[in-house]
Order: C-alpha cells, then sequence, then structure tokens
C-alpha cells in the first residue's frame, strides 16, 4: 500500500512541519547515537576523561558517598568503592572491558550463529543433523554451569571469559536464523532463484540472510546486554575479570555486598550498563527505521 | 515492566535507617546460616557448619565453653592415665532421643566408628578418622569407664574430643549408615523437627534432656521450643533477613555491615575472637623470595593497622607469627613495623634497586583484601598484581606438600579451631608439610614441631612453641597478618547466647524474649 | 442501471518521513449493480490504495483526507469503525493478488472460510449442532461453486496443501461467501500461470453473472480489461486519467497516457506495428505542483499544460483529463 | 505425533546424553583441583588417612575406568555417592529438584502472562507511550543483574515495607506434608489456604527476579513478530473479510506471531532451569541450581555428572514439548 513512497526528494511546502516532526521523532534516536559515542570516546580517551587512576586506592575513603550526599567530596562525584577507588573512573575504564566483551562475544557468536544455522536450514538432511547435535549438546548444558566449568579448567583471564561466554552464545543467532531459514527457504522467490539457476550460496547469502536479519539483529542487541551481565554473574560467582581491572559486571558483582550500606558502589556501574544498553537498543532501532522503509511507517 | 521507578524508589529505600523490626513466633529461634548441612551423621563429613547443626543434636564426651575451655559433657570425668591412656567416667541418667538410655558402649562404639577402618560399613572408613590422630583402641574398662589409648603420646587428644560426638549404637545398627544421614537419634538439646534440604533444618527441644556440661551454666534442657537453621548464602540477605526481622542470629556478618546492624534499634552486633590466621606465603623456592630480604621487604610494606582499622573495621587481631592470640602457647614477638622506605632499602640491598613485580594469588572472598595490600606493597617496590582463582586449584597450586611449586605470592589463611599449635604450626611450617605453601625448610624447626607435638609438660611445651615462633619471626617465610573475629548480627530479642571462638552456635541457652 | 458505488474527489495520504505522499487525489467514481469495472495503471498509480480507501483499509500513517464515498446509498465515511467491519467482507467482498500470502497459513481452509459467514451471515440457525452444519454445507457450497473437487475433505487441509490456482480459487470462495454486492478483485491473476489465469477469470465472470454482482477488476492487463470489463478508468500518479466504456477507450483512447500503455502492450488489433514504451518515470507523488502530471513524459506537452487539469467530457459516458484532446480526436 | 518420530526422538536422546556426559566427565577432569584435599581442608591427617580417604571416594582408579563406572552405573540409574553428602546423589538431586522446577515454572508462567500481553499491545500501539514503555520495560528488564534486581527487591518489599519474606520457600509454623515437592500443589491438596498463601508470598519475588529477562525478551519477540505478521497480506485480507477486530488480532495474528514467542520460550525455558543459581543463592532458595555450583567449586564430581545429565534430558524434552506446540500452531511444518 505504501508503494507509492519511494521518494526523498524535499518539496517545498511542508518543510517546516517536515523538519519539526522529524525532530521529534529523531531525538531519541540522535541522543541515544550521542550517548554511544560518549561511551566510546570514554574508552577510547579514557586516560584524559577519568578524573583519577582508576586503580588508585586509599582506605580513608573506603565506601565515600556521592558529592551530594553528606561525607561526599566533590573530587569524587559518584563516590568511593570498598578500596576508596573514584567510582567515576573505574566506570569510564570499566567501559572498555564491558564494550569489549559484549562486542567480541556477540560478534563472534553472531558470524558462527548465521553461518551454522543458514547451512543447517538451507541444506537439512545431515547437516542439519550434525549442527543440531551440536546445539543440543551444548543448549543441554546450562549456560552458567557451561561458563563456570570452562572458567573453572582454564582459569581467571578477559580472553577466557570472552571464549566461555561466545562458546555457547552462537547458538542462540543459530537457532534464530536455523529456524527463519527454514520458513523462508520455501516462499517463491527463493524457489525462483533456485529455478534461475543460482547457486546455494548466492541464494543463502543474498536472498535468504537478508530476509532474516531483522529477527537477528533483535536477538543480538538484546542479547549483547545478556554478555554484560552474565559477566557479571560470573563475577558474581567469583570468576569474572582480574583485579584491579573493573568491568561494569564485576563493579555491580563486588558492590552487591555493600547494598544495604553503600548503594552507590553498584547502583552508578549498573545504571551505566542500562543505559549503554538501551542506548545501543534505541539508536539500532533508529538507524533501521532510516534504512529499511520497511520499518519506517 | 516498568522497573525503574521501582528500582529508584528501592534504592532510596535502602539508605534510609527506619527499619522496623517485625514480629515472629515467640518460642522460634532462627538462625540465618551461611550453608546446609551435608549430612546429619555425625561420622561421616568434614565440613564446619556441618558440624555446628550436629552439634545442637549430639552431645560429645568433652565440649568447650564459650571461652574455649575443653569441659566434660557426656563424660563426667576425664583422667589421664599415662602419656598414651586416657580414662573416661560417662555420666548416668543420660538418655538419647529415642527414650533409651546412652551406655558406655554407645561412646565406644561411636568412637570406633570414626577410628576404625571400615567401621562405617561398605568397607567405607570415616572421613573424621583423621581428626581422632594416633587412636590405637576404645575399651569399656569397667562398666562405666572407657578408655582411649593411643598409639604414641599425643597431647591434644582432649582438644579435639569436642568434635566427636555419641551416636546410639542400636540405632545406627537398625538405621546403617546410609540412614545415619537423614535421621537422628543423639543425646543434645535439640530433637531433629525436619530437615528441608537446602532451605531450613528444623530442630526441636528434647524435654529429657540430661542437661548439658555441668561447667556451662545454665543446666537444664533448651530454652526455646524451637531452633531453625534457616539457610541464606547470599550475605546481604542474610543481612537483610536479620534487619527485617525474620531470623535472629545470622553468621559471618561482613564488616561493612557492622555499623548498619549497630545502628537498627532492633539489632545487634557481637564478635568473638577468630582462630583462623590470616598470612601471605612467599615462594621460598621461587626466585625472588628466596632472598630474606625481599621477604622482610613485604613484611615491612604492609600496613596491617591500616587494614584491620579500615576494612575490617577493627575486628581483627594482629600477629606476628602464626598463632592466634589465643592459642596455647602464643607468646609476644617482636613486631615488623610499618616502613615503606625501609623496605625499599631491602630491595635494594637484595640487588633490585627498581623494585620487583610479582603476583599475587587470592580467592574471591578475599579480593578487597588482597587488592589494598597489593597496593600497599607496589607503594614499596613490590609492584603486585592480584590474580583471583578458585579456592580448588590455588588449594592444588599451593599446598604441594613438597612437590615443586610455581607463584609468587598468596595471600590465604590456615584455621585452627582447636587452637593448640600442632593444628596449624605443623602443617604450614614443617618441611614439605601440607599446607607449607611458603615452601619453607628449617630442620631445626622441624625437630623442635616434632617434640613439642608429644610434649606432655605444659609449660615445657609452650616454651617450645614461644622458641619455633621466634625462628619463624625471623625467617619470615609468611608475612602473618591478622586472625579476624567471628562477627554475628543477632536480635535484640535474644539472651543468653553468646558466640564461641570455634565457630560453633550452640543454642542450649539461648532465649528469645 | 442503478449506481452501487459513487465516489467523489477522494484523497489519500500518507505521512512519510520525508513529507506527504497524496497516493490517490481527487478520484471520483461510479460502480453501477452488476457492472464490472476495469481499473487500469501502472504499480503506484494509487489503483489499489483508491479501492483500499474505499473499504477503510487504509492503515496509519496512510489516511483518506477528503471525499465521499457512497455505497448502496450509504456514507462509508461517516460509518464507525464497527459499522464499516459489518458492510466488509458482506457487501463489499476483496479478492489480494496473491493467494499465498492472503490466505493464513496456521488455519485451515474450513476456518478461514467459515469465520466470514460466522461474521455475516444472520440466516445462519442458532442451535449450536444446527449452525455447525449450516456453516459447513455453506463452506462445501462455495468451494463447489469455485470448483474445488471433494469440497468435504479439503475443509480441513491448510492453504500450502492446496496448488496455486486452487488457493485463488478458495480465496474467491471466502469472498463471495456473503454474497456481496461489490467484489474488488486485486490483480487476481498476476501470481497465477497464464492457463489458470484465464480459468479464474472466466470463474469471476460466471459467479457475476449468476450472483448479478458489481466487480472492480484491477490490473495493469489491458487485454484482461477488454474480454471483461464494462467500463475501465485509467489511472496515473494517483488521478484517474480517462474514464468510459470499454470498447470505446481502448478502441480509441483519449489521453495520450491510455495511448501510450496501449502501444506498449501487444493487441491484435494492433498486428504488425512496433511496440512503443512511454519514455520516462512516474513523477513523485510528493508536493506535486497543481498542473497535468503527464506532461514531463507526454509527447503532446506544451508550455500550457502546466496548469491544473480537470476531467473533461469526451463523448457519452466518456471523460479525460487532458488538455489537448483535440489532438487525440 | 507418529510412534516411529516419538521413537526417532528418543533416539536422539542417546548422542546428546553421551556428548553431555563426555563433556563434563573431561571438564571436571581437567579442571585443576583435587576433591580429597578440599575436603580435608586444614585439619591434620597422616598420608595414609588420605589414601583411604581417597579410595573411599573411588578416586584411586584411573580417568576412564572412572568414566566408564560411570556411564555403566548411569544406565542403572545409579549415580553414585556424593562426596559430601554421603548419600546418593539421585537423592540428593531428588531432594532439590522440586523447587527448581517449581521457581521456574512460576517464573515462566510470570513471563508469558507479562510479556505475551504487553508485546500485542505495543505492538497493535506501536510508537504509543504504552509501547515506549514497555519497550525500555523490557530493556530494563535485560539489562539489570539478577542479582541487584533481586537484593534491591528484598530491600523493598520484605526489609521497608515488610509485606513479603526474605528467603525461603514457606515459613515455618506450617507444616506440609510432601506428596508432589511442589509446594503450592502440595499446599492446595491439602486444602491448607494459609500455607498455600504463605509459600505464594515466598515464590513471588524469585519467580518476578528470575522470569524478568524472560519477560523482557519475551516481550521483544512478541511484538517483533507480531509487526512482522501485521503487515502480511493474511491480515489484510482478514480485515477485508469484516471480521471482528480481536478475531483479527488473536487468531489470524497472534496464531502466527506466537510461533517464534513460543520456541525462544522453550529455550529459555531450558536456561531458567540452569540459570537460577544466581536467584537461588540471593533468595536462599533451596533448589538444584545452587548445589550444583558449590558442587563445581568442590569438585564433587558424581553429582555435577549427574546433574548435568538431568539437564540435558530436560533439555531434549523441553524441546521435544516446543516440537509439538511448534507444530500446532504452524501446519506448514510437519513432525
Amino acid at each position: 500500500m505504501t508503494d507509492a513512497t519511494l521518494s526523498h526528494t524535499p518539496p517545498a511546502d511542508s518543510l517546516f512541519r517536515r523538519n519539526l516532526r522529524d525532530f521529534r521523532r529523531n531525538r531519541l534516536a540522535m541522543v541515544s547515537v550521542i550517548v554511544v559515542l560518549i561511551f566510546v570516546i570514554m574508552t577510547v580517551a579514557a586516560p584524559l576523561v577519568a578524573p583519577h587512576d582508576p586503580n588508585q586506592t586509599d582506605l580513608f575513603r573506603r565506601l565515600q558517598p556521592p558529592a551530594w550526599m553528606e561525607g561526599g567530596d566533590w573530587a569524587f562525584v559518584l563516590g568511593c568503592d570498598g578500596l576508596g577507588r573514584d567510582i567515576l573512573s573505574r566506570i569510564i575504564y570499566g567501559a572498555r572491558i564491558s564494550i569489549f566483551i559484549g562486542v567480541v562475544v556477540i560478534v563472534l557468536a553472531t558470524g558462527v550463529g548465521i553461518l551454522a544455522g543458514l547451512a543447517a536450514g538451507y541444506f537439512r538432511g545431515w547437516v542439519d543433523v550434525v549442527i543440531g547435535r551440536i546445539v543440543d549438546i551444548l543448549l543441554g548444558f546450562p549456560y552458567l554451569i557451561f561458563a563456570i566449568g570452562l572458567m573453572a579448567m582454564m582459569g581467571p583471564g578477559l580472553f577466557n571469559i570472552v571464549l566461555a561466554l561466545a562458546y555457547k552464545e552462537w547458538v542462540i543467532p543459530c537457532r534464530v536464523v536455523r529456524g527463519e531459514t527454514l520458513a523462508v527457504r520455501e516462499l517463491e522467490y527463493v524457489e525462483a532463484a533456485r529455478a534461475l539457476g543460482a547457486g546455494s550460496g548466492h541464494i543463502m547469502w543474498r536472498e535468504i540472510l537478508p530476509n532474516i536479519m531483522s529477527p537477528v539483529i533483535v536477538v543480538s542487541t538484546i542479547r549483547m546486554a545478556n554478555v554484560i551481565i552474565l559477566e557479571a554473574s560470573l563475577s558474581f560467582l567469583g570468576l569474572g575479570v582480574q583485579p584491579p581491572t573493573a568491568s561494569w559486571g564485576s563493579m555491580v558483582s563486588d558492590g552487591r555486598s555493600f547494598i544495604l550500606e553503600a548503594w552507590w558502589v553498584s547502583t552508578f556501574p549498573g545504571l551505566a550498563i542500562v543505559l549503554l544498553v538501551l542506548a545501543i537498543n534505541v539508536a539500532s532501532q533508529g538507524l533501521r527505521d532510516a534504512f529499511d522503509p520497511r520499518f519506517s511507517e | 515492566m516498568n522497573a525503574l521507578p521501582r528500582l529508584l524508589l528501592a534504592t532510596a529505600l535502602a539508605t534510609s535507617p527506619a527499619l522496623m523490626p517485625a514480629a515472629v513466633a515467640a518460642e522460634d529461634l532462627i538462625i540465618g546460616f551461611t550453608l546446609d548441612a551435608d549430612t546429619l551423621d555425625p561420622a561421616n563429613h568434614r565440613k564446619r557448619e556441618t558440624e555446628t547443626v550436629i552439634r545442637n543434636i549430639y552431645d560429645g564426651l568433652l565440649t568447650r565453653d564459650p571461652d574455649m575451655r575443653v569441659v566434660p559433657e557426656i563424660a563426667e570425668s576425664m583422667t589421664q592415665v599415662s602419656p598414651t591412656i586416657y580414662d573416661f567416667k560417662i555420666r548416668s541418667g543420660i538418655k538419647f532421643h529415642d527414650g533409651t538410655d546412652m551406655t558406655a558402649e554407645d561412646v565406644k562404639f561411636s568412637l570406633d566408628r570414626v577410628t576404625v577402618e571400615g567401621a562405617m560399613g561398605d568397607g567405607q572408613t570415616s572421613p573424621r578418622q583423621g581428626l581422632m590422630g594416633p587412636v590405637a583402641s576404645v575399651e569399656i574398662v569397667d562398666g562405666d569407664t572407657v578408655r582411649i589409648t593411643l598409639k604414641e603420646p599425643w597431647p591434644i587428644l582432649p582438644a579435639m574430643l569436642p568434635n566427636q560426638q555419641i551416636v546410639s549404637k542400636a540405632f545406627v545398627e537398625a538405621n546403617g549408615t546410609a540412614g545415619m544421614a537423614t535421621m537422628t537419634n543423639g543425646t543434645g538439646p535439640f530433637k531433629l523437627g525436619e530437615w528441608r534440604k537446602g532451605d531450613a533444618i528444623i530442630l526441636q527441644r528434647f524435654d529429657d534432656y540430661y542437661g548439658g556440661a555441668p561447667d556451662i551454666e545454665p543446666v537444664g534442657a533448651a530454652c526455646v521450643d524451637r531452633a531453625i537453621f534457616k539457610i541464606i548464602p547470599e550475605s546481604a540477605s542474610r543481612v537483610a533477613a536479620l534487619l527485617a526481622g525474620d531470623v535472629h542470629i545470622i553468621n559471618e556478618l561482613p564488616t561493612f555491615s557492622i555499623a548498619q546492624v549497630k545502628a537498627n534499634a532492633g539489632t545487634d552486633v557481637m564478635t568473638v575472637n577468630g582462630t583462623r590466621s590470616f598470612f601471605l606465603a612467599m615462594n621460598m623456592q621461587g626466585e625472588v623470595f628466596d632472598d630474606l630480604k625481599v621477604r622482610q621487604a613485604a613484611a615491612h610494606a604492609i600496613d596491617k593497622n591500616l587494614i584491620i582499622d579500615r576494612i575490617l573495621d577493627g575486628t581483627a587481631a594482629r600477629i606476628e607469627g602464626i598463632l592466634s592470640p589465643d592459642a596455647f602457647g602464643a607468646s609476644e614477638l617482636p613486631a615488623v613495623a610499618y616502613d615503606p622506605e625501609k623496605a625499599k632499602a631491602l630491595l635494594a640491598e637484595a640487588g633490585y634497586p627498581d623494585g620487583i613485580a610479582i603476583t599475587m594469588d587470592t580467592e574471591g572472598a578475599f579480593k578487597d583484601t588482597a587488592e589494598a595490600i597489593a597496593s600497599m606493597l607496589t607503594n614499596a617496590g613490590i609492584r603486585t598484581t592480584v590474580a583471583v582463582g578458585e579456592s580448588a586449584q590455588l588449594t592444588e597450586k599451593w599446598r604441594t606438600a613438597g612437590k615443586p611449586k610455581s607463584g609468587d605470592m598468596y595471600f590465604s589463611s590456615w584455621g585452627n579451631g582447636s587452637l593448640d599449635p600442632f593444628d596449624i604450626f605443623t602443617p604450614t611450617h614443617k618441611t614439605n608439610d601440607r599446607g607449607n605453601s611458603a615452601g619453607y625448610a628449617n630442620p631445626a624447626l622441624d625437630t623442635l614441631l616434632d617434640s613439642a607435638a608429644i610434649e606432655m609438660d605444659v609449660d615445657k611445651r609452650a616454651a617450645m612453641y614461644r622458641e619455633a615462633e621466634l625462628m619463624i619471626n625471623a625467617d619470615q617465610p609468611y608475612v602473618y597478618l591478622w586472625v579476624p573475629q567471628d562477627i554475628y548480627g543477632v536480635s535484640k530479642k535474644l539472651s543468653g547466647w553468646k558466640p564461641s571462638a570455634d565457630s560453633r552456635i550452640n543454642l542450649h541457652d539461648a532465649c528469645i524474649n | 442501471m442503478t449506481v452501487l458505488l459513487e465516489v467523489t474527489n477522494l484523497r489519500t495520504e500518507f505521512s512519510a518521513r520525508a513529507g506527504l505522499v497524496r497516493a490517490v487525489d481527487g478520484v471520483s467514481l461510479q460502480i453501477s449493480r452488476g457492472e464490472c469495472l476495469g481499473v487500469v495503471g501502472e504499480s503506484g498509480s494509487g489503483k489499489s490504495v483508491t479501492f483500499a480507501s474505499i473499504m477503510g483499509l487504509v492503515r496509519p500513517p496512510g489516511r483518506v483526507t477528503q471525499g465521499t464515498i457512497f455505497f448502496d446509498g450509504c456514507d462509508l465515511r461517516g460509518m464507525s469503525p464497527e459499522e464499516m467491519r459489518a458492510v466488509r467482507g458482506r457487501d463489499i467482498a476483496m479478492t489480494m493478488q496473491d493467494a499465498l500470502t492472503a490466505l493464513n497459513p496456521a488455519l485451515t481452509v474450513g476456518e478461514q472460510l467459515a469465520e466470514v459467514l460466522i461474521a455475516h451471515d444472520e440466516t445462519l440457525p442458532t442451535g449450536r449442532a444446527a449452525r455447525h452444519n449450516a456453516i459447513k454445507d455453506r463452506c462445501v457450497e462455495m468451494l463447489g461453486l469455485v470448483g474445488i473437487p471433494s469440497p468435504d475433505s479439503r475443509l480441513r487441509q491448510y492453504p500450502h496443501e492446496f496448488s496455486g490456482g486452487m488457493r485463488q480459487r478458495i480465496m474467491i470462495a471466502i469472498a463471495l461467501a456473503c454474497r456481496p454486492k461489490l467484489l474488488i478483485a486485486d490483480e487476481p491473476t498476476t501470481a497465477l500461470d497464464v492457463t489458470i489465469q484465464a480459468q479464474v477469470l472466466e470463474l469471476i465472470s460466471d459467479i457475476r453473472a449468476q450472483m448479478g454482482m458489481a466487480v472492480a477488476l484491477i490490473t495493469h492487463d489491458l487485454g484482461v480489461v477488454a474480454e471483461h470489463c464494462d467500463r475501465v478508468m485509467v489511472m496515473y500518479a494517483g488521478q484517474v486519467v480517462e474514464e468510459g466504456p470499454t470498447d470505446d477507450v481502448i478502441g480509441h483512447p483519449r489521453h495520450p497516457y491510455t495511448r501510450g500503455l496501449l502501444a506498449s502492450i501487444p493487441r491484435p488489433a494492433m498486428r504488425g506495428q512496433p511496440l512503443t514504451p512511454i519514455v520516462g518515470q512516474v513523477p513523485n507523488l510528493m508536493g506535486l505542483a497543481p498542473q497535468c502530471r503527464f506532461h514531463s513524459r507526454c509527447p503532446l506537452a506544451q508550455p500550457s499544460c502546466l496548469v491544473e487539469v480537470p476531467m473533461l467530457p469526451v463523448g457519452p459516458g466518456r471523460r479525460a483529463r487532458c488538455l489537448r484532446l483535440e489532438e487525440t480526436a | 505425533m507418529s510412534l516411529s518420530r516419538l521413537l526417532e526422538r528418543l533416539l536422539q536422546l542417546i548422542p546428546v546424553l553421551l556428548g553431555v556426559s563426555a563433556i563434563a566427565f573431561l571438564m571436571m577432569a581437567l579442571t585443576p583441583g583435587d576433591p580429597v584435599q578440599i575436603m580435608i581442608g586444614d585439619q591434620s591427617i597422616t598420608p595414609e588417612q588420605e589414601a583411604e580417604l581417597r579410595r573411599g571416594l573411588g578416586l584411586d582408579r584411573p580417568l576412564l575406568e572412572r568414566f566408564f563406572i560411570f556411564l555403566r552405573n548411569a544406565l542403572q540409574f545409579d549415580f553414585g555417592t556424593s562426596f559430601y553428602h554421603r548419600r546418593p546423589v539421585s537423592d540428593v538431586i531428588a531432594e532439590r529438584l522440586p523447587a527448581t522446577i517449581e521457581l521456574s515454572l512460576v517464573a515462566l508462567i510470570v513471563a508469558l502472562v507479562t510479556a505475551i500481553p504487553l508485546g500485542v499491545l505495543a505492538a497493535i500501539r506501536k510508537n504509543s507511550i504504552l509501547d515506549r514503555l514497555a519497550t525500555v520495560g523490557s530493556l530494563l528488564g535485560v539489562s539489570l543483574p539478577g542479582f541487584w534486581f533481586g537484593i534491591l527487591l528484598i530491600m523493598l518489599f520484605a526489609v521497608h515495607l515488610q509485606i513479603l519474606p526474605v528467603s525461603g520457600r514457606i515459613g515455618y509454623s506450617s507444616e506440609v506434608p510432601t506428596i508432589t515437592g511442589f509446594l503450592l500443589i502440595d499446599t492446595l491438596l491439602h486444602r491448607d489456604l494459609a500455607a498455600f498463601g504463605d509459600a505464594l508470598r515466598h515464590i513471588l519475588l524469585p519467580a518476578i527476579t528470575l522470569g524478568l529477562p524472560m519477560t523482557a525478551i519475551l516481550m521483544r519477540v512478541t511484538r517483533a513478530s507480531m509487526l512482522e505478521v501485521l503487515r502480511q497480506d493474511y491480515v489484510t485480507f482478514a480485515e477485508a473479510k469484516g471480521l471482528s477486530r480481536r478475531r483479527v488480532l488473536f487468531r489470524h495474528a497472534l496464531k502466527n506471531a506466537l510461533i517464534p514467542t513460543v520456541s525462544v520460550a522453550a529455550i529459555e525455558t531450558g536456561s531458567l532451569l540452569g540459570g537460577n543459581m544466581i536467584v537461588e543463592a540471593v533468595f536462599g532458595w533451596p533448589g538444584l541450581g545452587r548445589l550444583v555450583v558449590e558442587s563445581i567449586f568442590l569438585r564433587n564430581y558424581p553429582l555435577v555428572q549427574a546433574a548435568v545429565l538431568l539437564y540435558a534430558v530436560t533439555y531434549v524434552l523441553l524441546n521435544f514439548v516446543a516440537d509439538i506446540l511448534y507444530t500446532i500452531l504452524n501446519p506448514r511444518v510437519k513432525l
């Protein structure tokens, strides 16, 4: 029904109204893009931005409250943690680790998951059976138990955390892609492409994949948040990043024991997680709207 | 769904001091406890928390009072006949929970069950056998006297006996070791009501209780109708349960929660000196810590008082040797002063003018303290990275019993529930012993420890341990840190209960008002 | 013949991110009872949107902003959504281009057929069993009517279990279940094989004759129009550019666009002449100036065409939107 | 569902269970840490006594032999003796399992009854305030670490408002004889409404904490697939048929939109069962997850292996259920 909306040439009469509307509609996305950018800049320029050395302990500042509370100090705006380290600086440096873990795990997992899921859903037969069994075996393990087991086996370390999380994470995009592929492969346009003599690779990559990306993107953005939280869960179980490195997850997890006495220790990194994840989602939604007119009604 | 306002509200509330106490049925005493019991069989476990629960159901020949003195319980008296023979006269009129009388036969059976190989049935030996040392035999010498004969002198037998409890021979024979795991028939102040596995252990007062050790007042049946161990592993939740009035006692109160529990109207904090010594093991087989000067530098780098004051909230006692101030044979030792400049100078003397870089292993639970220590070491030229590992892995890495080990430094501890030096000194300092993480080897000390272990003269024995403490104080295989107190949060409705240094929670005398 | 549907000056707009799109701009049309109107135009000419507007199926961000729609004497634009719902499927029915996507893959054919009856047919008995049987009989009858063999057993099947032509027939059966006064057939044959196309069109014509219903046949195939329609209406860029009796319009097109259309398709009458495609592109429908919309592609365009052009009468029942009609006479 | 299909499903269990067992066994075997040393801890012991302890646990045998003994016994549903509990592993697990299943099911129900209506509403009223709130809420749902959120809930409802308990499954005033092990059911079977209410009060906060991420995910999936479905021709066609709005939305759109929701829910139910150790720890919930994590740290091999096997079986069964639901919802797919 919207096949008339093909053009983007601005008409003269409604420029003002359109701008107003566009501004209103995009403000949220713009803010989100800015938030994401701020976080990215923070990760790059952490030494310049952070007010303090994130690992400088000062036991006299142990559990110092945020600046606006009694006993606070504007030099340590968000207060200090259990070792008197500046929470703001640790959040700024912690963004590096959390974003790194989130992005690397999801990129790895989604890449592998798409390949495996496409292959399983498209070829079916023994390919599907083999991939299905591997997926079943991995899914048969509860996620955390698997991660704990891997971490216990391989020992602590950032790389091992990424592996322990990605090892099973790919299964999720794989399942989604497989299911969607199964549904799409029977559709007429795919059959048409096949009839035209297109190769399997072409069909999977050019005909099927673009049509199933939207659920994959939805699932991946959600999972990225989940990965950051899973890292926090590993920290909760004592298998997170190594000290004195801060990741948001480990900060939330370490601070949870203080939650009754010093809520700020885990609340601010927790809010940082929420803010970043929220911003990534809103921004990606905005970009998708702009680039995929199907969604921009 | 709309979680943000709720979250903010909760956060705001979390900071408000007004926390009302709530009503609990007056006759129930509830303990917020870290771990469930593994089993209720007194002879078939190796865990302190399990023993804490079992000790309220089963009594032992001997017990400890809150000040850690060993006093008779089921035994009426103890006589040491020779260095290797002890006689115990059994109190009469003690009844098991099922109403049957307890006899010397039951005592012998209970001790045999622990000490004799294969006595648990199915060819199994009690995992508690090691706690009974060199016991050769247990005999009934006349109707009500039980004699324990040792293979060699073992002066800490009385200190170790409170760890063993008396079971009913007939009951064990009827139900087997398998049945003992979940069914109980003890002589203690409480009998088992219901065990909701992983959730709670509900104990009921045993009305025919003989009264317990006469040396520990008051004597008689337990005060409360029911005592409930409620399992809450997460410390913040345990504190919350106390503040909410759901429980009356919680163990392992975190130091940072002390202020809040004290500030809350209905709750208070109780502490007792602990028995676990914390230290930094330095790998003397490694490249840097084989040098005494480097080890001394590490010792001078650490401001123990500051950590005790700021992180442990003053709830720990500083040590200069391995022994807790409360332990047998503990004495005043030369203190290592906090002096980072001296540490740097010592490093330079040892050939490291630019300092050294090391890694310190520790468990997740001690991450905070370890990081504080690491930053102090770093300030003094020992650039320290903390590596958090799992306890099982670290044990394997550091407690090698003489096999070569990797690693530089290990922030760890050793418990000493008996407060007898033998239990802590020998394993951590004797050459190639189980807990000798530093890889310390001193033949003179080995000889001294061996003779002290079997010395029967109390004063001589204390002097020997004093000498040993001076030796290790000089050699500094470890940086000896502190002995933390055990901290409990209690409801103000609770009376008659005192925490005990061996971490037991004896509920016999506890009342709820 | 009485007028069944009368649409006057209909305008439907879509608000897109870049501005307002007038997909339908000032369309007026009439359909008499029992008549078959062919609606012809390229993709994007607004023919589908026009009929979606009539059925009240324009979804946000689209909106009917102007015009009147009278159906069988009732003002459809003035109706509440509930009243409109009662008209749809009962009085005005619609079939879609591709039955594969128009039929719900998760529901049986029988259910999809029965639900129209349940929604609209007040003559059904009220007793549970009787009602059930009556519905089933009607479904069987409808499937039989559109030529599905052994309809009884196939009611329980799902759309994917039928061939393409069968599915199209089922969709038609669903549309006709309540014997509507007007059937809007939106490109009923585009998705089908050539042989099946003819069968489906025959079927529509037959049923139309049987039931005396009017049909709006939306298509871009002038051949189909010539064969099945009484009148034809040509749309371009959201406007009607020419309308009239089929034979007149096809035999003697007056609007340059209609002529271009006819020249670009093979026709028996034009055998031997080369096909000439229309050069250029359909203009943007966003913020169009009030002027002839075809002039950029029109071989007859003159500067004087850059004014708003009304529909001009060109004969009995015939009108066209062109200022240079004398040159096409 | 045909019998042969059922058999095929059961046959598929075999490679999965074998694979899971082998990985679990290898993982435990390759992980450093000696259960005997952990068990002894700081207490004194002679080398002979230590060897005796090791023999008693069966750890003196070579690795491969231990694996085959495990497999052989597992085939007879004998999973060995828990190192610490000194009782058959199957008994120990059976005591904890009902609590975990009950919590997971309640969390699942909480998630489904919140997520589906919210997702549908958000899709129908796309870009409305409600849609935005639901979207933000679902993002918060997946962004909140469970252990942290759980403690906040405890602070609010248990410590401050004191309307819900901090931890546990049921209070101590009521005694509920076990029939099914599910307290919510057992209390009802005993017609003990007070106890039922008590159990419900206890399960509420942990179930919300556990179900929150799942609610968020299911809401997003439902919304996305609902939007996708609402764009489909068959929805337009259903509208053109003059069907009621309810029928169009719930019979035509939702039935198709639920297909991805159901598959995601089935997968996520597996992770509810296996992922609740953190919630169990925070709320002192006496479930299996906590026990398994403790057992990994204590190297309690038999218990970990049996539990992992159990999780795998559950997972396969859940998939089976998901498959059946999938066929019911989507006739295009044949089982």
